[in-house]
């Protein structure tokens, strides 16, 4: 097995994207993480009227998976079509499931 | 060229050539050949049903195994013969339709298989071991968490077992068709039988997983002591139900689609003529399985979920006819100034349009809400998917057998037989269901062991159960032509139909790496196209070069037998210590596997130019 | 072969349409000769969806026919190709249209009658119903009115009477096809439907989800009275002393028998709310014995000794010491004059 | 052989996950597996949203559930999606050893939020007799949470296979979709458990 000393033949243009890339992905980071906070905080001080708290935390939730999705699982690029519209496909079924296991089980 | 080969071959190296294989076509072998055990198996149930309900209080067979045979009809016909029958012609055919040399993933196409074959194995197991599950094939709780005995957890594994396998099968399929159409080959050219191969990889990939968490709960309420259906443990037993249904409405478009899709294509060739509408047709497929995943609650519509729940589900359900309507006036449109030939194939596809639109008809009958009230959980909604489920996917499989049996074997099925065998099948069929839609009218409940003397269900039942003997008589012929074929069958051409599509453009059999070079298409029904305009035969897409292949492994069928065993551990350590040890063992055997497969580098091989210019003739 | 196979489809298809013609099945069980509310929409429903979907049929198999009389291909021009015909725009749009509209001429009665039949406020001075499902038989308790019978159900014409339902073990259905559709009875959420019944008469119910060996035979029925029978039905329940000695001797030691074989402990006579086993109050007027025997005092015999070979699976055998056919008898005998009311089944007509 | 070579080549390419067909339906398939496992974990949670009052007179959630360990593991497992992201990232720049270090540090982190989660479940056994079988609420807590702990416990030995079986041999166009891949599959246990910390934590607290 041939062993591999090729490790910096990488197009050095191809290197600064990447690592233009990775800062967008520090930044992804960054606010997921301050999102995880504001949730935590939400909760543990209870400052906010129940009714309001189960929205905002749901909302939050989403746009974190949101970053995730599209930055750290790359969706946002090109060639992920399918893989997108399978995803809303599985996301839309799974919003189905969950409405009727929730809205129509206990009467 | 390969049945010549391995004729010669001896027995033990067939056997293990069919157990390494990783190559489509011989896996659909291995599906139809499994499908067509379990079709017996299913088949002698409802026998025994039909035997059972000839007479008022008969007592041919006793309550508690009634129970089970209906409970084991309904789960093999469904999980076990019909899907598998159909997985094997999309395994046999699809790949030659789009152009491809195999699937996306040939060794999970393998696992697949040996996974549905032991999940219908340890299932059929329970017979031996004191008892198969008899809570219905829809296996509510808490009758399903409360049935003594390990028949349910025969169910419950043997099920997820052989989901497992679908859902490899459904991703393998998607990817396939994504990745590795032939050049030319756009999505709006693929013929109809892939079209509907793909999205019913789509409903598989999306309705299986329910099923999945399904059975996980109820095999963890049954072996290890959890509450989901517990009703005193503050459980639901109404969750069952959605799961089950959310997978199961999709599942009846699973079996469905396929069929839609052969008949589409059986039709095109037989009328000479190309698929009218295809569009409308593509569409109306992808409107069919998004309905279908939002009408699940319209098999729950006595569960009392309320008028306005009921009726957003009418609703929906009653959308579907729309699509399903498109498609039955589109095959009529496509056969309307044809030049129809009419054969076996095309005999069994004619006998699909009525007796699918009675069950079509019948369809919109139940998802009248109020109307329902009155056919829920009667013989009239036996009536209802028998007509839809044998009229639509049982009269599919074998329009599709007949059709491609010569691609698939390079024999023709012998004609005479296919039609004595279609017309005593389609009478027997008429005569078995459709009386019961009065049956269930007049007061007859599904899944009754016996039903009670002077009750006015004497006559009716008695004409359904000598329509089912024609229908067994007819299969027996079917399988009789089958050996008859396989002894005397006649060998036919490459293209004996004048075939529209690209399967018919490769020989029959296929070489195992299907295309000798990558055909170019040119349009819907490519090789028609050529046809057209005076060629007749394929242009290659690309020279002649070496074809890189898989390579064969036994790691698949060594995977699904230790789920099997591990199947076995898994319901006897409810009983027994020891059970520990096949449970431990067969997930080693699992697991190791798995471990090997990921550290061994599998680069397949490749068949050099030289030798594909050697096999040419 | 063709044309025998034609005269075969015409014979087959006249004789099915015989038998629907001349039976709708037996009176006071089918669901197709309607005699209470829900029935009757039900039965509404059925109509015009099977009009409107035969409709559909004809027009399906009017294509279907013509085509194979006119396009099959014919000798001496085996080579003809048809024009390739890609759709028609017109054709589809007409064919995607007038479904939608009849789906319409469907949907809206439905919805309309799913609401009407939702109704389950319950009565404020009628009848309310308790229904409880078990393997296999039916309680019934009338609420407010201290009453409790199993089987037979007892119900004035005429009325709207609530039912509230709820199993005590696994999923059963209560359907009643000649008087109303039916609604699953759950052990986990109470379930709610209204009946009304338009003729007086006995009628049969039936469990329609299966719930274990005996499934089939989990009959009961509703016996349908005039107001007048059906208060003195009431008065005559609740006028029922449980401590009453009955006339005879054999019965009076049939009753000792009862009560020394365990009986009691599941079985109830009078208004206790035990339900462990049928509430045996009315026995003696009940129009079958386990749902589906003949009221006849050797099929009770046979019942008490060995009711493992009458109903499978249920939950009397065993629970109970062994019985001789003569002792059964004497008990036989006992419950068989449990006959509070002159209202029975019988009287119903039966 | 020739395939060392074509798996070998001279310029590692920009995406070496799909520079193959083999590695075009892996990432293909591998994305499709997880739309359905987005609607297995959808059961999942509407079973558990369905059941989690029904504590059948045992602990309920906001007696259950502390903040201070679920947010420690919620950090642990949002880092662990980075580091496995920095994996990436050198894989494109075709830097294998610092992409072994991330990977790493990637299982290092998942150890320590399966050791959390496990001191979590002993914590509700023995504090409080809240088990599998104590309520159906209990039984739908263990599943889904468990669930999503058996992926994790997966991916780490997969994981480590993967790092140990190619430790050797360095990066090539045969083994990049599989490192790819895993990748996508520990950004989708992150998804899950965003929303458990979510559905199930915080909104267990707020009742």
């Amino acid at each position: 097995m041939a062993e591999n000393t090729n490790s910096n033949e990488v197009n050095p243009y191809q290197k600064h994207k990447n690592k233009l890339e990775m800062q967008k992905q520090l930044i992804t980071f960054a606010l997921m993480i301050l999102f995880t906070i504001i949730a935590f905080v939400i909760v543990a001080t209870g400052m906010m009227q129940k009714m309001f708290v189960i929205p905002v935390l749901l909302i939050l939730a989403v746009i974190q998976v949101a970053f995730q999705f599209y930055y750290f699982m790359h969706m946002k690029e090109k060639g992920h079509d399918m893989p997108s519209l399978m995803m809303y496909a599985g996301i839309m079924a799974a919003l189905l499931i969950i409405a009727g296991l929730v809205v129509i089980t206990w009467w | 060229m390969s049945i010549a080969a391995t004729q010669k071959r001896g027995f033990g190296a067939v056997l293990w050539d069919y157990l390494t294989t990783v190559d489509h076509k011989k896996i659909a072998h291995l599906y139809l050949f499994g499908g067509g055990f379990f079709f017996i198996l299913g088949g002698l149930e409802a026998m025994i049903i039909r035997i059972q309900l000839v007479r008022p209080e008969n007592d041919f067979v006793s309550a508690g195994l009634y129970n089970e045979i209906l409970t084991m009809h309904g789960t093999t016909m469904i999980f076990l013969a019909a899907m598998p029958l159909l997985l094997g012609l999309m395994n046999a055919v699809m790949p030659l339709q789009i152009g491809a040399r195999d699937v996306a993933f040939p060794f999970l196409n393998s696992l697949g298989f040996w996974l549905f074959l032991f999940g219908g194995l340890i299932l059929n197991c329970s017979w031996l071991l004191g008892g198969a599950p008899d809570a219905g094939w829809t296996s509510y709780a808490p009758l399903s968490t409360t049935s003594p005995g390990h028949g349910v957890d025969f169910y419950v594994l043997g099920l997820q077992i052989s989901g497992a396998g679908t859902l490899i099968g459904g991703i393998n399929f998607l990817v396939t068709i994504i990745n590795m159409r032939a050049p030319g080959m756009t999505y709006m050219r693929m013929p109809l039988f892939s079209w509907t191969t793909f999205i019913t990889s789509v409903l598989i990939l999306f309705a299986f997983p329910a099923l999945t968490i399904g059975l996980f709960l109820l095999m963890f309420d049954r072996l290890f002591g959890s509450a989901f259906f517990n009703v005193a443990l503050g459980g639901n037993t109404i969750i069952w139900e959605h799961l089950f249904w959310i997978f199961g409405h999709p599942e009846v478009y699973i079996l469905i689609l396929p069929a839609f899709g052969l008949f589409s294509d059986i039709f095109s060739t037989f009328a000479k003529k190309r698929l009218f509408g295809y569009t409308a047709m593509v569409f109306a497929t992808i409107l069919i399985a998004f309905l279908g995943f939002m009408v699940w609650a319209h098999h729950m519509f006595t569960v009392g979920l309320g008028p306005v729940a009921n009726s957003i589900f009418a609703i929906a359900t009653m959308a579907i006819a729309v699509p399903t309507g498109i498609k039955i006036f589109n095959w009529l449109a496509t056969l309307w100034g044809g030049s129809i030939t009419i054969n076996s194939a095309m005999l069994w596809a004619l006998g699909f349009i009525p007796t699918f639109t009675l069950g079509g008809m019948t369809g919109v009958m139940v998802a009248s809400v109020v109307a329902d009230y009155q056919y829920h959980d009667t013989y009239f909604v036996v009536a209802h998917f028998h007509y839809v489920i044998v009229g639509g996917t049982v009269f599919g499989i074998l329009a599709g057998l007949h059709y491609w049996w010569p691609k698939m074997f390079g024999r023709i099925l012998n004609e005479k037989l296919g039609k004595i065998a279609f017309w005593i099948f389609f009478t027997g069929f008429h005569l078995t269901f459709f009386i019961q839609h009065f049956l269930g009218l007049m007061g007859m409940p599904r899944r009754y062991w016996v039903f009670l003397k002077d009750q006015g269900l004497d006559t009716g039942n008695l004409i359904s159960t000598i329509g089912a003997f024609l229908m067994a008589i007819g299969v027996i012929i079917f399988f009789y032509n089958v050996v008859y074929t396989a002894v005397k069958g006649e060998k036919v051409p490459d293209d004996p139909w004048d075939g529209r599509t690209l399967e018919w453009a490769t020989s029959s059999p296929p070489a195992h790496y299907n295309f000798k070079q990558t055909p170019l298409v040119r349009g819907l029904d490519p090789l028609w196209v050529e046809k057209t305009e005076g060629k007749g035969k394929m242009t290659p897409a690309e020279p002649l070069g070496d074809i890189h292949m898989p390579n064969g492994s036994i790691l698949p069928f060594i995977m699904s037998f230790g789920l099997f065993i591990a199947g076995f551990g898994f319901i006897y350590q409810v009983n027994y210590t020891w059970a520990y040890i096949p449970l431990f063992v067969g997930m080693g055997i699992l697991l190791g596997c798995m471990l090997i497969r990921s550290l061994k580098d599998d680069h397949g091989y490749h068949i050099t130019k030289e030798e594909l210019e050697r096999e040419a003739d | 072969m063709k044309g025998w196979m034609g005269r075969f489809r015409a014979f087959f298809l006249l004789g099915s349409l015989a038998l629907v013609l001349s039976a709708c099945g037996k009176d006071n069980l089918t669901a197709l000769v309607p005699k209470g509310y829900g029935a009757e929409s039900s039965m509404d429903l059925i109509i015009i969806s099977t009009v409107v979907m035969l409709f559909v049929f004809a027009v399906v198999m009017l294509i279907y026919v013509a085509v194979l009389l006119r396009y099959r291909k014919k000798k001496g021009q085996e080579d003809f190709i048809p024009k390739q015909v890609e759709g028609n725009k017109t054709l589809e749009t007409i064919w995607t249209v007038i479904p939608i509209i009849l789906l319409i001429i469907i949907a809206v009665p439905t919805v309309t009658a799913t609401f009407d039949l939702a109704d389950n406020s319950g009565s404020k001075d009628g009848l309310n119903i308790q229904v409880t499902g078990n393997q296999y038989w039916w309680h019934f308790n009338y609420e407010g009115q201290e009453i409790q019978t199993s089987q037979d159900l007892y119900v004035p014409v005429g009325e709207k009477i609530y039912l509230s339902m709820k199993s005590s073990d696994v999923h059963h259905s209560f359907w009643v096809p000649s008087i109303s559709g039916k609604m699953d009875v759950l052990p986990e959420n109470e379930n709610k439907m209204y009946i009304e019944a338009y003729e007086e008469g006995v009628y049969w119910g039936k469990c329609t989800e299966l719930c274990g060996p005996s499934h089939s035979l989990m009959d009961f029925k509703v016996i349908v009275v005039s107001q007048e029978e059906f208060d003195q039905w009431v008065k005559d329940m609740k006028n029922v002393n449980p401590d009453n000695q009955p006339q005879d001797a054999v019965a009076q030691e049939g009753k000792s028998l009862f009560q020394q074989n365990n009986c009691m402990s599941c079985h109830a006579i009078g208004s206790s709310p035990t339900q462990i086993g049928p509430n045996l109050t009315n026995f003696g007027d009940r129009s079958k014995i386990a749902g589906i025997l003949d009221p006849t005092k050797e099929n009770l015999v046979k019942w008490i000794v060995d009711p493992e070979s009458i109903k499978p699976g249920n939950k009397m055998t065993g629970n109970y010491p062994e019985v001789s056919e003569k002792e059964a008898g004497k008990i036989a005998e006992y419950l068989m004059q449990l006959k509070p009311s002159e209202v029975t089944p019988e009287s119903a007509g039966n | 052989m020739s395939h060392d070579h074509s798996l070998n080549p001279e310029t590692m390419p920009h995406e070496p996950e799909k520079a193959t067909l083999e590695g075009k339906n892996k990432f293909l398939g591998f994305w499709f597996f997880l739309g359905g496992e987005t609607v297995l974990f959808a059961c999942l949670f509407g079973t558990y949203l369905a059941l989690r009052n029904s504590t059948a007179g045992g602990p309920t959630t906001n007696d259950l559930f502390g903040l201070e360990l679920v947010f420690i593991m919620t950090i642990l497992l949002l880092t662990s999606s980075l580091t496995s992201v920095y994996a990436m990232y050198h894989m494109k720049n075709n830097n294998f050893k610092k992409m072994q270090l991330w990977l790493g540090v990637t299982a290092v982190l998942g150890f320590a939020f399966l050791g959390c989660e496990l001191y979590e479940f002993n914590h509700y056994i023995h504090e409080y007799e809240f088990t599998f079988r104590s309520s159906a609420f209990g039984s739908a807590f263990y599943t889904l949470v468990g669930f999503h702990g058996g992926h994790v416990t997966f991916g780490l030995l997969w994981l480590l296979a993967l790092m140990i079986r190619n430790a050797k041999r360095g990066l090539n166009l045969y083994n990049a979709p599989k490192f790819y891949v895993f990748s996508l599959y520990w950004h989708f246990i992150d998804v899950v458990w965003v929303f458990i910390f979510t559905v199930v934590y915080l909104m267990g607290k707020v009742g």
